[in-house]
């Protein structure tokens, strides 16, 4: 099991080949796709009975990696190097479609990326078991559903009989990863490849998946590709790691890759004086969807008599399950909303019911932090544009409002060519920066934020954290910060409440 | 995943002036011929009358003298084709042009405004989806009289309802995105957003879909034409052509041929245009 | 809705600024004179003379008792015609759709899965310009070559199953060029979903992926896509029924326009939209039970 | 008018004697059939004309412009027509009913109207009958009535045939005779050929009615003979419109609108039990489909063959043609009233610079008659002025020279219904403009055309008309189109000189007399240049060749009659 820090020469990655017992090796992996190489000097060993983690910047290479590992790279691509799964002589990277789908789901079962969009919405759980059971042994339909019930048992499913007979579509996302997870090892690969297998997962959940495969690793001598971008979970689970830096790999022993940089928040953060008056006033807000459908139209209740009250230059953190209403909440303060009861002041102005203030006035007030990076931004406008917009509504003329805009930008950590360039063109941490300057060009009393940093990468989670420390102590905003990363609230958070079955409460 | 998404957007819009650059490196050689044919097509065009009338040489066939033959009255085919592409192609396109802002202004209002008045334009459409095209061509063109301008009216009055639809669609979509919330969170007004975010993330799609339906709004020309609708002669309009044409098919194939051809390449690069700037996915046209 | 349409088909003759005694006259009677005497009388008979609103709500009233009138032309009720005709025409554009769903399916399914090779590429050449060839100058294409030259079928006429393939090929060749394509985008858009993949990854066969797992998404699209396009083939039945000498209802309306026979158009117009709005509802209805379930959001 | 003796369809072996009145044009043979032929040599010029053409066309329509041909070919159908019989016979006797399929461009689309346009169908398919018949020469002959005598200036005695049952199974008497002309009268719009005048009768015995007219008419029995003018069963005028129960040699057992109208032999047929069992025609609207239909043999008959099919149709062995001019005009009809057109010297200008010849033999393809007058060279009566002179151009142009610059930008207008019109306005605009007018074409829809002309808007309207409602005798076309207060004055002429002529009609009873009045009205119009005729049209029908004893007559009314068979 000892490998050396991989470099690009030949020598050390054959050295690899030697280790105990691998049940997947790579040597040299190149990927190209459409003329561009996106995967370079890729080797490693998977040993039997251990979980080796790929790591890397988002665009590194991991997914293109792994699916080179079971012959599923997209037509264009061409690879050059060596794939050996245990069992099999041949290098794959050279055979044919038939011998890998004789290969795949028998030698190597793969759990894909997207845990919500892997399973096929119009099939029920079980055919989909007992298809994959069926394609590898000589079972009878019967047979093989009479496997159905232990198969969903061993991956801790509760229920399983109801599991079987629904559709992907009526399961939480953690129930169908546990299900992928299944028809992955149906038929007792010795390689599983799981290609972010938590990620969108809440805490829990996450938690519960990885302890399924590492239960699965010990009982089966499994050996597990594991690819994450999560560094708790390198933490929790690798045995190996592989960090993937522009399509180059390189792996060690787990440890800390890079030096966690806490945030340097609070240099003069007092908490506000008791003085002062609260800036956001929740109180008794209830919201309930009306639930389409045409047989019932009940009204779902989502959040019950939620009463906060906060200062300025805190930041309030709210936790809880997915689903739990945490964005409802966060919509409702920033007006996007109208609750069905209670109200919402900030700065002693009502936000929602009657008399509610104008858009513009109300954008002083309040700005929002979306989840997704790419989603929130004009795709057509470059940013310097978009952050100088809110300003342009104020009143406030062009120039003034771009000669603002691009000295916040720059502060966020973003230079002239950025900004200046249309939003596809930036990555999801710039285009975070983007939407918390644009947030806070107005210095609004209170900021929300939803979940601001769960898409982006684990290396730049700390950046933008710090980023929003910083701009609060500039702006003294209140910040409202939603996550569903305990620890990251934890850490950020001057009061923590939790969303809880529609009640939200202090911690 | 997102990552994906992000990529394979960027590489869609990135290699946007290479692939023009590209196409012009690969292709600058095919310029010349194409040159060539344009100066001898307009050339062509300076030195002959669509109407002229030569009775003595109907239905000649293609030849030197008459490259794609002659029709019924004698008339040199080549001339009414390449007239018939400022008629043809021209109508089409205003008619379109009109369609796709008519449309596209109802579905955005609809859009806009939300609610019960989305729904109400959306019901209107649909029922009137159920009218065939060509009946309510039938009934524009018996109010308005038999020429070019009612042809269009009725080409517009059938046409705006693909738009609307796809544009309440889109706009709906575009109204619900994280970046136009975003813009109204930040206290942009109607004007700005419409002209800065919702129009510039829109077109996109719209003028893909009018590309893709340019062959449509020729074959219902044509049609209404061969039902004694379109324009009138002597008019060179290519679907005029092509119904008066459809006669000769077994005595003189070429009548028909001619316009047909020149309709069906027309409509086929229209619409190869529009798959290009639409690239994705095909729109699900809806009639 | 359908009041709004049976009135404007009541005021069609005002908007066309039609004489409707001497439309009629000419109907009946082509090059008839049309003395003043004539046309009083036939007011009379149709019964022109009383203010429009009043006849309009004679018109409601008889509808609700299920009389939809007489033709002006022929005198004799529109109902049993209009029946016979959307019965001629529903045959036709039923199999019509039917035909180009099935086989575009088929096509465009071959074209996705065989993606930028011969058979793509044929199937969307081909395609793309017969999307691009009117009807009338298919039917009359298919009219020489398949009924007379191969003398497979009749040339025109209605009544027995051969009096089918004419104009329904006619009519579906164009929806199936179209549909070809839209079916290939949809597969190529669901070939990358990651369900695929994982069908993939469980070992199965590529042809079993495709052919199972991805038409069971990719062509719920194109049945709803199909019932849009009813009515868009009532339009090109007109002309094929026209030429091929076809008594259906996108002819009857025809008719009904040209000659301002009001009842007639009326009550074609209300089977076309009553029809093409059930049509509607149908493909609502069949795409919500044919699409996989949605997670609620 | 009076009695014409026998009728000849009454008894198989009379038809020779009746030769004269029956110019049956069999398909076997396909002759040419025109209406002038026994007594009028004046057309043998259309005849080597069209022959010369035909001959080009390899076709093999036979001369026989003089009278024993024509016996000869009179006797050799009756050879075939026992032949037939024997074929017929054979028919049944295998038990393949024979059914003749006809394919039509006009189906009726006035409910079988009996006074529409549908009768014609109804008298094509033999279904109905009137009093009195119109023969081949135009003159009327013995039907439903036997014989008729004019009683005094307004009325009419007819004897009715005995022993004629409708379909219906009711008798044909003197009752009948009474409800179906007090239709025919009252009705909201009556037929064209009877010019408005009302008819009453007046019941003289069971088979004998008076007919007593509104206004004297020295043409009633013509009149009787239109299509319109078909007996039906008393019982059939209870619904609206009249169901068709006549008393033809067939009887209609199914219609489908804008389809197809099947009969079949109505055995108690008061003359000749019709040799087949009965017939199919099929509504056909789509020249080429017809084309195509007969060709795939799938009809056996076919109307209105187009121009663009003709050679097709007239190469193949099995199919012949039968073609022959049609008492319609297409003319330009020029303003009169107003406008620079109301000038005759323009008019003149514009009837210079047409080429009636290059229209019909080039545009048309010899398929239509270049027009020299209103009415065709088969009426003997009506003047047809010289052809063009060689520098009609020049002449034209000279004239048109002296035209006020302003007067000189004329509007055309014709509508697509025929599709011919819109080409030869094409042809005449660019003829026109060749000798210095400024013309600008509009085709539109017929109705708003007409409308706007009536309104004095028009300066030429192109239109084709026929100028015999139904029955050969031009002074309801004088009525109607030409005087003052005529209701289809398209030229919007008066003149009264002109209406003097034509009301002296009324009291002229021989045909000679009329016929002279005729041409006196005829020779006025044309010396005014009164509208511009361009071109006469004619019937191409094609039939195929086992098709026997087909007999279409030049006014078209019949068409299916008890002697057709299949051979
Ligand atoms: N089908 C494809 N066509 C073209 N380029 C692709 C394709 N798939 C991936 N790429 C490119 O290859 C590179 C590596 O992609 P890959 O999916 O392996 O990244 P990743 O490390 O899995 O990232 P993430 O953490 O976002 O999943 C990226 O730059 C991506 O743009
Ligand atoms: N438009 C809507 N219509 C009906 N129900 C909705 C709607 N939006 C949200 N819900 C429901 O309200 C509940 C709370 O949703 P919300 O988006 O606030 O959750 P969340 O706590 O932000 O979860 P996550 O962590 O997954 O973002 C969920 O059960 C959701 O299904
Ligand atoms: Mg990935
Ligand atoms: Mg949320």
């Amino acid at each position: 099991m000892r490998e050396g820090t991989t470099s690009s020469s030949r020598a050390s990655a054959t050295a690899v080949v030697g280790s105990v017992d691998p049940c997947l090796s790579i040597e040299d992996l190149e990927v190209a796709i459409g003329g561009d190489t996106q995967v370079r000097d890729v080797s490693f060993n998977v040993a039997s009975g251990s979980i080796h983690c790929l790591v890397g910047d988002s665009g590194s290479g991991k997914t293109l990696t792994s699916l080179a590992a079971v012959g599923l790279l997209p037509s264009g691509a061409r690879t050059s190097g060596v794939v050996r799964i245990h069992g099999v002589d041949d290098n794959l990277l050279g055979v044919d479609e038939r011998t890998w789908s004789s290969i795949r789901g028998r030698r190597v079962g793969y759990v894909g990326q997207n845990a919500l969009g892997c399973l096929h919405p119009a099939f029920r759980v079980e055919q989909q078991l007992i298809e994959a059971m069926r394609r590898h042994r000589p079972l009878s339909r019967s047979e093989a559903r009479s496997h159905v019930l232990d198969e969903l048992a061993a991956v801790d499913l509760p229920h399983p009989e109801r599991v079987a007979r629904a559709y992907p579509a009526e399961l939480s996302g953690g129930m169908c990863q546990r299900v992928a997870i299944a028809i992955a090892l149906v038929n007792r690969p010795s390689v599983l490849i799981a290609d972010e297998p938590t990620t969108s997962l809440d805490a829990d959940t996450q938690e519960r998946i990885l302890e399924l495969i590492r239960a699965r690793v010990s009982r089966d001598r499994l050996g597990v590709l594991l690819i994450t971008h999560d560094r708790t979970v390198v933490d929790d689970v690798a045995d190996r790691v592989t960090t993937i830096v522009d399509g180059v790999a390189s792996t060690a022993a787990p440890g800390r890759l890079v030096s966690t940089r806490v945030a340097a928040r609070k240099a003069q953060g007092e908490p506000a004086d008791s003085a002062e008056t609260a800036v956001l006033e929740i109180r008794d807000v209830g919201k309930s969807y009306r639930a389409r459908g045409w047989r019932r139209r009940a009204d779902v209740p989502v959040l019950r008599d939620v009463t906060i009250s906060a200062d300025p230059r805190t930041t309030i953190g709210l936790v809880g399950r997915s689903g739990a209403g945490k964005t409802t909440l966060a919509q409702i303060v920033a007006g996007m909303l109208t609750p069905t009861a209670g109200s919402v002041h900030i700065a002693g102005r009502p936000i929602t019911g009657p008399g509610r203030v104008d858009r513009n006035e109300r954008a002083d007030l309040v700005q929002y932090v979306f989840q997704d990076p790419f989603g929130s931004l004009n795709p057509r406008r470059t940013p310097l544009a978009q952050v100088a917009e809110p300003l342009i509504a104020a009143g406030r003329s062009g120039d003034e409002a771009e000669g603002r805009a691009r000295r916040l930008l720059h502060d966020v950590g973003l230079d002239d060519g950025q900004i200046t360039r249309v939003p596809t063109a930036l990555s999801g941490g710039q285009c975070q920066r983007v939407g918390i300057a644009r947030a806070l060009i107005r210095r609004p009393q209170v900021v929300v934020l939803d979940e601001p940093v769960s898409a982006l990468d684990w290396s730049i989670r700390d950046e933008i954290m710090a980023i929003l420390a910083e701009q609060q102590v500039e702006t003294s905003a209140l910040y409202l910060l939603i996550s569903h990363e305990r620890a990251l609230i934890e850490r950020e958070s001057d009061r923590i409440f939790e969303v809880v079955d529609g009640v939200v409460r202090p911690v | 995943m997102r990552c994906h998404d992000c990529s394979a957007r960027r590489s869609v819009s990135d290699e946007g002036p290479d692939l023009m650059r590209a196409w012009l490196v690969d292709r600058w050689l095919a310029l010349v011929p194409v040159t060539v044919v344009v100066t001898f097509l307009v050339w062509w065009w300076f030195t002959h009358d669509p109407n002229a009338i030569d009775l003595g040489n109907r239905f000649a066939r293609p030849s030197f003298d008459t490259p794609l033959g002659t029709d019924e009255l004698g008339r040199d085919l080549l001339t009414r084709i390449i007239a018939g592409a400022f008629i043809t192609i021209g109508a089409a396109t205003i008619a379109l042009i009109a369609t796709a802002i008519i449309g596209t202004l109802l579905g955005t209002l609809a859009a806009w405004r939300g609610g019960s008045a989305g729904t109400a334009l959306m019901l209107a459409t649909d029922s009137i989806v159920a009218v065939p095209e060509i009946v309510v061509a039938l009934i524009a063109v018996s109010i308005l009289g038999t020429n070019l301008t009612a042809l269009m009216v009725a080409v517009i009055a059938a046409g705006w309802l693909p738009f609307a639809r796809l544009s309440f669609e889109i706009v709906g979509r575009l109204m619900a995105s994280d970046y136009v919330v975003a813009a109204q969170m930040t206290g942009v007004g109607p004007g700005r957003l419409i002209t800065y975010t919702l129009l510039p993330n829109a077109a996109r799609p719209l003028i893909a879909h009018a590309f893709l339906r340019f062959p449509g709004k020729l074959l219902l020309l044509s049609g209404l034409s061969f039902l004694g609708l379109g324009p009138q002669p002597p008019t060179a309009e290519w679907g005029a052509m092509l119904a008066r044409g459809v006669d000769e098919l077994e005595r003189h194939p070429w009548v028909p041929l001619m316009p047909g051809l020149a309709i069906v390449v027309t409509g086929y690069a229209a619409a190869s245009v529009g798959r290009r700037i639409e690239q994705p996915i095909i729109q699900r046209p809806t009639n | 809705m359908l009041l709004a349409f049976s009135f404007f088909a009541f005021l069609l003759p005002e908007f066309q600024g039609v004489d409707q005694a001497r439309a009629t006259l000419y109907a009946r009677s082509e090059e008839a004179v049309p003395d003043q005497e004539t046309l009083d009388a036939i007011s009379e008979e149709l019964g022109l003379d009383d203010p429009l609103l009043q006849r309009y709500g004679r018109y409601l009233g008889d509808v609700v008792t299920g009389d939809f009138g007489d033709s002006t032309i022929s005198r004799t009720p529109v109902a049993p015609q209009v029946w016979r005709a959307t019965v001629v025409s529903g045959t036709i554009v039923g199999l019509a759709i039917g035909l180009a769903v099935a086989i575009a399916s088929v096509l465009g399914v071959v074209a996705a899965a065989n993606e930028n090779r011969w058979p793509d590429r044929v199937i969307t050449a081909f395609s793309r310009v017969l999307v691009a060839v009117p009807i009338h100058v298919l039917t009359p294409l298919l009219v020489y070559v398949v009924a007379l030259r191969l003398g497979l079928v009749p040339t025109s006429g209605w009544g027995t199953a051969k009096h089918l393939v004419l104009p329904v090929t006619a009519l579906a060749i164009g929806p199936i060029a179209l549909f070809s394509q839209v079916v290939r985008s949809e597969m190529l858009d669901t070939l990358e979903q990651p369900y695929i993949r994982t069908a993939l990854a469980k070992g199965l066969r590529r042809r079993r992926v495709v052919w199972l797992h991805a038409t069971r998404v990719s062509l719920v699209g194109v049945l709803t896509l199909g019932s849009l396009f009813v009515a868009g083939l009532l339009g090109g039945a007109v002309i094929a029924e026209v030429i091929l000498g076809i008594p259906g209802l996108g002819r009857l309306l025809h008719d009904a326009v040209k000659a301002s026979d009001v009842p007639m158009f009326q009550a074609g117009l209300l089977v076309a939209v009553t029809v093409g709005i059930l049509v509607g509802l149908l493909s609502d209805a069949l795409s919500r039970l044919l699409s996989p379930p949605e997670r609620e959001r | 008018g009076g009695s014409e003796g026998d009728d000849a369809a009454s008894d198989a072996s009379d038809s020779a004697s009746e030769a004269a009145s029956e110019s049956a044009s069999s398909s076997s043979s396909s002759s040419e059939s025109s209406s002038a032929e026994e007594d009028d040599h004046s057309d043998d010029e259309e005849h080597d004309d069209e022959d010369g053409h035909d001959h080009d066309d390899e076709e093999k329509d036979h001369e026989h412009d003089d009278e024993d041909e024509h016996e000869d070919e009179e006797h050799r159908d009756e050879d075939e027509h026992s032949d037939d019989e024997g074929a017929a016979t054979a028919a049944a006797d295998s038990g393949e009913p024979s059914i003749l399929r006809v394919g039509l461009q006009f189906g009726p689309d006035s409910g079988l109207a009996i006074e529409s346009d549908d009768a014609s169908v109804l008298v094509k398919a033999g279904v109905v009958e009137g009093l009195v018949r119109s023969a081949a020469s135009g003159q009327p002959v013995p039907a439903l009535a036997e014989s008729w005598e004019r009683i005094d200036d307004i009325t009419w005695e007819f004897v009715l045939r005995s022993g004629v049952t409708f379909h219906d199974g009711s008798a044909f008497d003197a009752g009948a005779v009474e409800t179906a002309l007090a239709y025919i009268t009252n009705v909201a719009s009556p037929p064209r050929s009877l010019g408005g005048l009302a008819l009453s009768t007046e019941i003289v015995d069971d088979l004998t009615v008076r007919v007593i007219t509104s206004d004297p008419d020295p043409i009633l029995p013509l009149r009787l003979s239109s299509r319109s003018m078909g007996i039906l069963a008393p019982a059939a005028y209870d619904s609206t419109p009249p169901d068709a129960w006549g008393t033809g040699p067939f009887a209609i057992t199914d219609f489908t609108p804008a389809d197809s109208l099947t009969v079949e032999r109505f055995d108690a047929y008061w003359g000749d039990v019709a040799q087949l069992d009965g017939a199919v025609f099929r509504f056909l609207p789509d020249a080429g489909s017809r084309a195509a239909a007969i060709r795939a043999d799938e009809i056996d008959v076919a109307d209105g063959i187009a121009l663009a099919d003709l050679d097709a149709v007239g190469e193949d062995p099995d199919i012949e043609l039968i073609r022959f001019s049609l008492p319609r005009t297409a003319s330009l009809y020029a303003n009169t009233a107003e406008g620079s057109l109301a000038d005759p010297a323009v008019r003149q200008a514009v009837s210079l610079a047409i080429d009636q010849v290059a229209l019909a033999d080039g545009l048309l393809e010899g398929q239509f008659a270049p027009a020299f007058g209103y009415f065709g060279t088969e009426n003997a009566w009506a003047p047809q002025s010289d052809p063009d002179p060689a520098d009609a151009i020049e002449q034209a142009a000279a004239l048109v020279e002296q035209i006020d610059p302003d007067d000189r930008s004329i509007q055309l207008w014709t509508y697509g219904s025929r599709p011919e019109l819109a080409d030869i306005a094409t042809v005449a605009q660019a003829q026109l403009q060749a000798v210095g007018f400024d013309v600008s074409l509009e085709v539109g829809e017929y109705g708003p055309l007409e409308e706007r002309t009536f309104n004095n808007e028009h300066d030429l309207f192109l239109l084709s008309r026929g100028y015999y409602f139904d029955m050969a005798d031009a002074a309801a076309v004088f009525t109607s189109d030409f005087t003052c207060e005529g209701g289809y004055n398209l030229n919007r002429y008066c003149n009264e000189a002109f209406d003097a002529i034509v009301a002296e009609m009324s009291g002229a009873i021989t045909p000679e007399d009329r016929q002279a009045l005729f041409g006196q009205a005829a020779q006025l119009l044309a010396d005014e240049y009164v509208g511009v005729p361009l071109v006469h049209d004619r019937a191409r029908y094609a039939a195929r060749t086992d098709v026997q004893g087909l007999v279409i007559d030049p006014f078209e009314l019949t068409l299916l009659t008890s002697q057709v068979s299949l051979g």
